[in-house]
């Protein structure tokens, strides 16, 4: 720890913020001076974010445990009234190690981003994206943002943090904000929107549980409200329920139900985009922020916080999961996946197993990203077009991409030694020690995902190539730009250039070996990192390793069988049921239903109060003047403008204020 | 040493209004000139104010007395501190912006921007007198400019809207002028003296000496006429009306600071004065705060006007003033003077892009635009940023001030419950905002049929990106760094605060 | 028994037939008629008061007689009352130039 | 004053000026009212007689029976057109204006009855226009000359206002 300080923590996010200026502000126009200016302030931050890691795990090595091996500052950002709203930075393993994520995949991405951000002029060639530079300006701007969120030491700061990459997000899902479908599907922009709001739903319980936390600790700081809370400053229900409020902004970033309904829609983002934001990171950190409050959610009484966080992700695994199987739309299933992996790390932190968890989410980046900068290499391959209906056959065009998203696919179904399978049996050894229910969800969980992603596999790359029939009557697919042609058959699909090859060579690297750091072969090196150090006294179960490569195999299996072989037909249980085919690939109506309710009750509510406004609020308002008025003009037909009668009612006043002043027996 | 700046920064502009009214007709260089060149002068002095103001020292500062009518204990005493520093710098920075927003304007421009000026030295009259009466008189003679601004220079319904306007502030001001002679007769005559100086008669604890019913009738005597003003529900239906009409200028004006000598007034009287009343009916006052902020995030959803919408949604933001004048925390009070302070220059931002864009195409509705980023890059850019700074995202100041205000409402136990409401009213705006971007500018480029020359709307260029900008600038530097303007505010709520612990509560 | 109040009752009817009158026309020289009957009984009254009234005590004061005093008064009403009826009567002839009568029903400029 | 003759004077003068009054403002002929009219201010002269104010009285013929009144015929006479002449009919408020003036008297009789005047002794007989000659240019010098441009003003008014233009 001595050879790094902690001034040049600044260093890792401001890189990738000065980028962000300097591309918005003046290089915006030049297309490639602003991809170089972005990957080279995250190549900077990657160096730091490295040393700073290494001086922790050199530390780690010589045996420094727990809080020698944090190390934090806490600044005062402004103070108001007697509240000092603080501004610091903690590195720890975990921070560490989110930081190498954060910062390897976004330096993948952008490289991606470079080959993939292209579009087809008039002529048929190859030029940059308009919004090129605007691009990369967003994604410097994620990268700071996200970088700031996993340094924060303190719950404003990852408020802040929390806020601005859902802004990030909110610019990048709209980047196309000019594309509109004709069938009405949701645009990008309504995807940003959506996006935005679902989450900023979920913020407003993160800000209540802040909000209850600085007022029972009188802190901000991670360290100092751990130390409150051990005090017993806040115990008992309160924090239960705080910590349930800071769950529900993890709820919103990670997608987990029921404010899931957003992830699949932000596949209209740029699919780079969708591999960095809406897989690896941004929707991680919800899962950051549980891990690193772990120590609040324990603290609540019978951990019922913990509770909660364990089931929501339970369910949201197999909820996600099985949306997964029918989806058409190769992102579509990607960001289920999604979904339901970030459910499976918070079930993993809910039964307790915290650096499994932490574990998966680290694993799952990597793989996660992989799979999406696959489909978008298959993507862009195609001409833009997502539906996996219209693909097949595109191993052959596509070996590279074919291996590496096996690669990636195998680790995600969890079958030894691809890097899932050493996290998510950890996970369901934890929930089996926990709670049999959510050992089942799990297991069912992953029998679902390794299922649905090799029937994506199978239907992308095997069999007939489907593209050029158009026999589909189903809309002109969600492709990213909108413009990409269908033209030319299997023959006009190529290989991705290399631009974007070596990202995916590097991740499928990564997905088959990053599981061996927390593997029993190397002493569980990444959890006992993780845990700083604490002693881990796991013991292997089994039963649940050999059950879980068990189901992996039958998983991939059956999908081969149905997509692969075709022995089974796939409407096996589609054509019986058709109601309940349906049903879930409408999402479980959950998407309807939220429309159902903004439509009639947020604004139907919005309408009600205007309503009121009007002719309510603003009814008395102008009744009142024309009572006035009323009076006014009924009053002004005594001014008949005839003198006798201004004479006569002269003086009649007169002679009846005299007569009371006479005879009115006035006390003197 | 002090030349006497709050007089100069009060009378600049009424000079400037004599000279603009002075010069030729025709001449109309002389005219923009003379009129951008006085608010200039105004603004300069304010931010030498501001910077010569010792945050050390606190307290009020570039004091002026001097006797005026002595046989009734009026005085012309003009100060500022820490709350009403802002407030004139919001005033003289944000005239200046509308003189250069009207640059173009055709109609009778002489008129215009001297009645612009007139405005200027009512609101900065406003701010800076610490005499009470004298800052009744400021706070009446900013209504004429204001009323013929919009009246003259307003939309289709302009004279309801400025006789609204009017007879509305009025009401509220005939009470509040009872409240003042009350305050003024009932004065301990020995701590406080028969004076109208704010500052001797907050010295009298009225509550202790005649009772919570006398000072709870003297506290809404006071309290209904700057209401009125923030403008909180049930009374804000002024708002929208006026907004409307009045042109962007105007608007710009009224929006960001008109509504905040409400906001500045309940703290400078209500709370210094009457603590203990304000003690006792603050549930009253945070309920109309909630009310406000989720009812006018409601009412901004459903609107097509682009104007209306922000001027619903100023409803909705002066709510959280209010809830920080009545959670009665320091942290609160000082998140409300900044969200008086940014809410200025964010709404003031909004209303003049959306005069940008009704300059333009001649309408605001937002069912008539769709993908105007297309055409307006720069202007979608920055009307996104404004939009952001709005809906109270990070980095721009909107949150500073809105995160203070929930912090410290939440500190006082009382207003838990009402804290968590109004934040609920985040998400609302944060959805009629989006709603309203993805509308107006995300999509295929459209225009309705009311806008008859499409070819006529492009991007922003010139003198109107200076306002823009310049407002863009003050939104990120406080939403980065607060302290800039919370080390000040800090100074000025202090000793609002001592007074409530000296009533002992 | 001729007293005080015999002259100041007398002032009385003829006031109130004028005021009657003032009221109750519709041609305005006929109101200006009635209007000068009013001011005949104030005067009537003030010279019966200073005809009846006890002394004021003048001594050391440089003021006229009482008896004299009401008399001074009734002169400037005899004056104020002629200019009154010059005045008065050139607008009545103003008012018929222009409007062809001199019925105060139908002048009624200032009217709502 | 307690002489008989004056009392009959008195008693005359006050019926002719009451009936008289009565007549200008009951007749419909403009004309005869205006005769009635000065009928009632010679009556009224004759009161100030008996008030021992004889030059009130010469002034009250003069002005009142002579000046006003000849004003008045003359307006009557300009304003009077073929068909409308001698045309003088009430107003629709005539009831009410019965009312009040009846009101008026009755508050009037009732202060009268009720009020004991501090009355002295009658002042000296013989005529004092002397005295009031005195008093009008001794100490209401500046009364009377204002009295005078008032006057001016009045006629000059009076000119501008009935002008043909």
């Amino acid at each position: 720890m001595d050879s790094f300080s902690l001034e040049y923590l600044w260093l890792i996010p401001l890189l990738p913020f000065l980028a962000f200026v300097v591309i918005a502000l003046f290089t915006r126009r030049w297309a490639r001076l602003s991809a170089y200016i972005s990957i080279l302030a995250i190549v900077a931050s990657l160096v730091v974010s490295a040393w700073a890691l290494l001086s922790l795990v050199v530390a780690f090595l010589g045996h420094a445990t727990g809080e020698e091996l944090v190390k934090q500052v806490t600044l005062t950002w402004f103070s108001a009234g007697g509240v000092d709203f603080p501004i610091g930075l903690i590195i720890d393993p975990l921070t560490a190690m989110m930081l190498i994520v954060v910062t390897v995949i976004s330096l993948l991405v952008q490289l991606f981003s470079q080959g993939y951000m292209v579009v087809k002029d008039d002529h048929g060639n190859l030029k940059k994206d308009p919004g090129y530079g605007r691009y990369f300006a967003f994604i410097s701007l994620f990268t700071m943002s996200m970088l700031i969120l996993v340094l924060a030491n303190n719950f404003l700061q990852i408020y802040i943090a929390w806020e601005l990459v859902g802004l990030c997000s909110y610019l990048l899902i709209g980047f196309w904000y000019d594309k509109t479908y004709p069938d009405g599907s949701i645009s990008p922009a309504q995807a940003a929107k959506k996006a935005f709001l679902t989450t900023r739903l979920g913020d407003l319980g993160l800000l209540v549980g802040i909000l209850i936390i600085y007022m029972t600790t009188g802190s901000f700081v991670f360290t100092d409200v751990e130390e409150a809370i051990k005090a017993g400053h806040l115990a008992g229900g309160l924090l239960t329920v705080a910590m349930i409020g800071v769950f529900l902004g993890a709820v919103g970033k990670s997608a987990q139900f029921p404010l899931h309904v957003w992830l699949p829609d932000a596949m209209e983002g740029p699919t780079p985009v969708s591999a960095l934001i809406h897989a690896a990171t941004m929707v991680a950190a919800g899962v950051y922020l549980v891990a690193r409050t772990f120590e609040m959610f324990a603290a609540s009484p019978d951990q019922q916080a913990l509770l909660v966080v364990a089931y929501i992700g339970g369910f949201t695994a197999l909820f996600a999961a099985s949306m997964g199987l029918v989806m058409n739309d190769i992102k579509k299933v990607m960001a289920y996946s999604t979904i339901s992996q970030l459910g499976y790390m918070m079930m993993g932190l809910g039964v307790g197993a915290y650096a499994a968890g932490v574990f998966h989410l680290f694993n799952h980046a990597f793989f996660k990203a992989l799979l999406f900068l696959g489909s978008g290499s298959v993507i862009y391959a195609a001409h833009h077009e997502q539906d996996m209906r219209r693909m097949g056959g595109l191993g052959k065009r596509l070996p590279v991409t074919m291996i590496t998203m096996i690669f990636a696919s195998l680790a995600l179904a969890g079958l030894p030694p691809f890097s899932g399978f050493w996290s998510k049996d950890e996970i369901l050894a934890g929930a089996a020690g926990k709670d049999q229910l959510l050992y089942i969800v799990g297991s069912l969980a992953a029998l679902f995902t390794a299922f649905y992603v090799f029937r994506a596999i199978f239907l992308t790359f095997t069999g007939e190539y489907r593209g050029a029939q158009g026999g589909y009557d189903a809309h002109g697919g969600h492709d990213d730009h909108g413009h990409g042609g269908h033209g030319g058959g299997l023959e006009s699909i190529k290989e991705s250039p290399l631009v974007m090859l070596i990202p995916l060579i590097l991740l499928a690297l990564a997905s088959l070996f990053s599981g061996f750091l927390g593997s029993p072969f190397m002493g569980n090196a990444f959890q006992s990192f993780i845990e700083k150090g604490a002693e881990l006294h796991e013991e292997i179960n089994y039963t649940v390793m050999i059950s879980s490569v068990l189901i992996a195999v039958v998983g991939i299996s059956l999908a081969s069988l149905v997509y692969y072989f075709k022995v089974i037909p796939a409407d096996l249980i589609s054509k019986p049921l058709p109601w309940l085919h349906a049903f879930v690939l409408n999402k479980y109506a959950m998407d309807d239903l939220y429309l159902w309710i903004v439509n009639n009750v947020v604004l139907g509510f919005s309408r009600a109060a205007l309503w009121f406004d009007i002719h309510i609020v603003d009814g008395i308002v102008n009744a009142v003047a024309s009572v006035i008025g009323g009076f006014g003009g009924t009053l002004r037909r005594v001014e008949t403008g005839r003198a006798p009668n201004y004479g006569l009612a002269i003086f009649a006043g007169a002679i009846i204020i005299s007569g009371i002043l006479i005879f009115g027996g006035s006390p003197r | 040493m002090n030349p006497g700046y709050l007089t100069l920064i009060v009378f600049v502009p009424l000079l400037g209004a004599i000279v603009t009214a002075l010069m030729p007709k025709d001449n109309i260089r002389a005219i923009r000139f003379s009129a951008a060149g006085f608010s200039f002068i105004a603004l300069v002095l304010s931010a030498i104010v501001w910077i010569r103001y010792d945050t050390a020292l606190a307290g009020m500062q570039f004091v002026e007395q001097a006797t005026w009518i002595p046989s009734l204990g009026i005085k012309y005493f003009m100060g500022v501190d820490g709350l009403s520093l802002p407030m004139v710098f919001l005033t003289t920075l944000l005239t200046f912006l509308a003189v250069l927003a009207s640059w173009n304007i055709k109609l009778r421009p002489k008129l215009y921007f001297s009645l612009l000026l007139l405005l200027e030295m009512g609101i900065a009259g406003v701010f800076t007198s610490l005499d009470l009466l004298l800052f009744f008189l400021f706070w009446e003679v900013e209504l004429i400019p204001m009323y013929l601004l919009i009246v003259i220079w307003g939309g289709q319904r302009r004279e309801y809207a400025a006789i609204k306007f009017v007879l509305y502030t009025l009401a509220g001001s005939a009470l509040m002028l009872a409240g003042i002679l009350a305050l003024y007769f009932y004065a301990d005559p020995i701590v406080s003296g028969r004076t109208f100086d704010m500052l001797e008669l907050a010295k009298t604890n009225y509550t202790a000496q005649y009772g919570a019913a006398f000072s709870s009738v003297v506290f809404f005597l006071l309290l209904i006429g700057f209401v009125i003003k923030l403008p909180s529900f049930p009374f804000h239906t002024w708002l929208p009306d006026a907004h409307v009409e009045a042109p962007t200028a105007v608007s710009v004006i009224l929006a960001g600071v008109l509504l905040k000598m409400g906001g500045y007034a309940i703290i400078r009287i209500n709370a210094s004065i009457l603590p203990q009343a304000l003690q006792d009916w603050s549930y009253l006052l945070a309920g109309l705060a909630v009310v406000s902020v989720i009812y006018g995030a409601a009412t901004s959803m459903v609107q097509n006007d682009m104007k209306k919408m922000v001027a619903y949604s100023s409803v909705s933001h002066m709510g959280y003033v209010l809830l920080g004048i009545a959670a009665l925390t320091p942290t609160s009070m000082n998140g409300a003077v900044l969200q008086m302070f940014t809410h200025g220059t964010i709404t003031g931002m909004l209303f003049l892009l959306v005069g940008v864009v009704y300059d333009k195409a001649h309408t605001r509705l937002i069912s008539e635009f769709g993908g105007l980023a297309k055409r307006m890059p720069l202007y979608a850019a920055l009307f996104v940023t404004a939009g952001l700074a709005s809906l109270g995202l990070p980095g721009l100041s909107g949150f500073v001030a809105e995160f203070t205000v929930f912090v410290g409402s939440y500190l006082n136990p009382n207003m838990q419950l009402f804290t968590i409401i109004a934040a609920a009213g985040i998400v609302i705006t944060a959805g009629y905002i989006t709603w309203m971007l993805q509308r107006v500018f995300f999509g295929p480029l459209r225009f309705g049929d009311a806008i008859k020359e499409s070819e006529h709307i492009q991007d922003v260029r010139g003198l109107e990106v200076v306002p823009l900008v310049t407002l863009l600038a003050i939104i990120i530097a406080v939403g980065v760094y607060p302290s800039l303007v919370t080390d000040l505010i800090n100074t000025g709520v202090a000793p609002v605060m001592t007074q409530f612990v000296k009533a002992g509560l | 028994m001729l007293s005080l109040n015999a002259f100041l009752l007398l002032s009385a009817v003829l006031f109130c037939i004028g005021l009657f009158g003032a009221l109750s026309k519709r041609n305005a020289v006929a109101i200006l008629m009635s209007i000068e009957l009013m001011f005949n009984a104030v005067n009537i009254m003030l010279v019966a008061f200073a005809r009846f009234l006890a002394p004021a005590s003048t001594v050391g004061q440089a003021l006229p007689p009482v008896s004299t005093v009401g008399q001074v008064f009734t002169i400037f009403i005899i004056t104020v009352a002629a200019a009154e009826a010059a005045v008065g009567l050139a607008i009545v002839l103003a008012i018929y130039r222009t409007r062809r009568t001199i019925s105060v029903d139908e002048v009624n400029l200032m009217k709502w | 004053m307690n002489d008989p003759v004056v009392i009959l004077a008195f008693a005359v003068l006050a019926i002719v000026m009451l009936v008289s009054a009565a007549a200008v403002v009951l007749l419909r002929n403009i004309v005869h009212c205006a005769l009635f009219l000065a009928l009632s201010f010679l009556s009224v002269a004759g009161i100030y007689i008996l008030l021992n104010a004889e030059f009130l009285a010469a002034v009250q013929i003069l002005i009142y029976a002579g000046a006003v009144m000849i004003l008045l015929l003359f307006a009557i006479m300009l304003t009077q057109r073929a068909g409308a002449i001698a045309e003088n009919p009430p107003n629709n408020q005539v009831g009410m204006a019965a009312v009040v003036a009846v009101a008026l008297f009755g508050l009037l009789a009732l202060v009268l009855s009720g009020t004991s005047w501090l009355t002295g002794a009658p002042a000296a007989t013989q005529p004092n226009t002397e005295a009031l000659g005195r008093a009008l240019f001794e100490y209401y010098v500046l009364p009377f000359e204002i009295a005078s441009v008032l006057l001016l003003v009045a006629m000059i008014g009076a000119i501008v206002i009935a002008r043909e233009d």
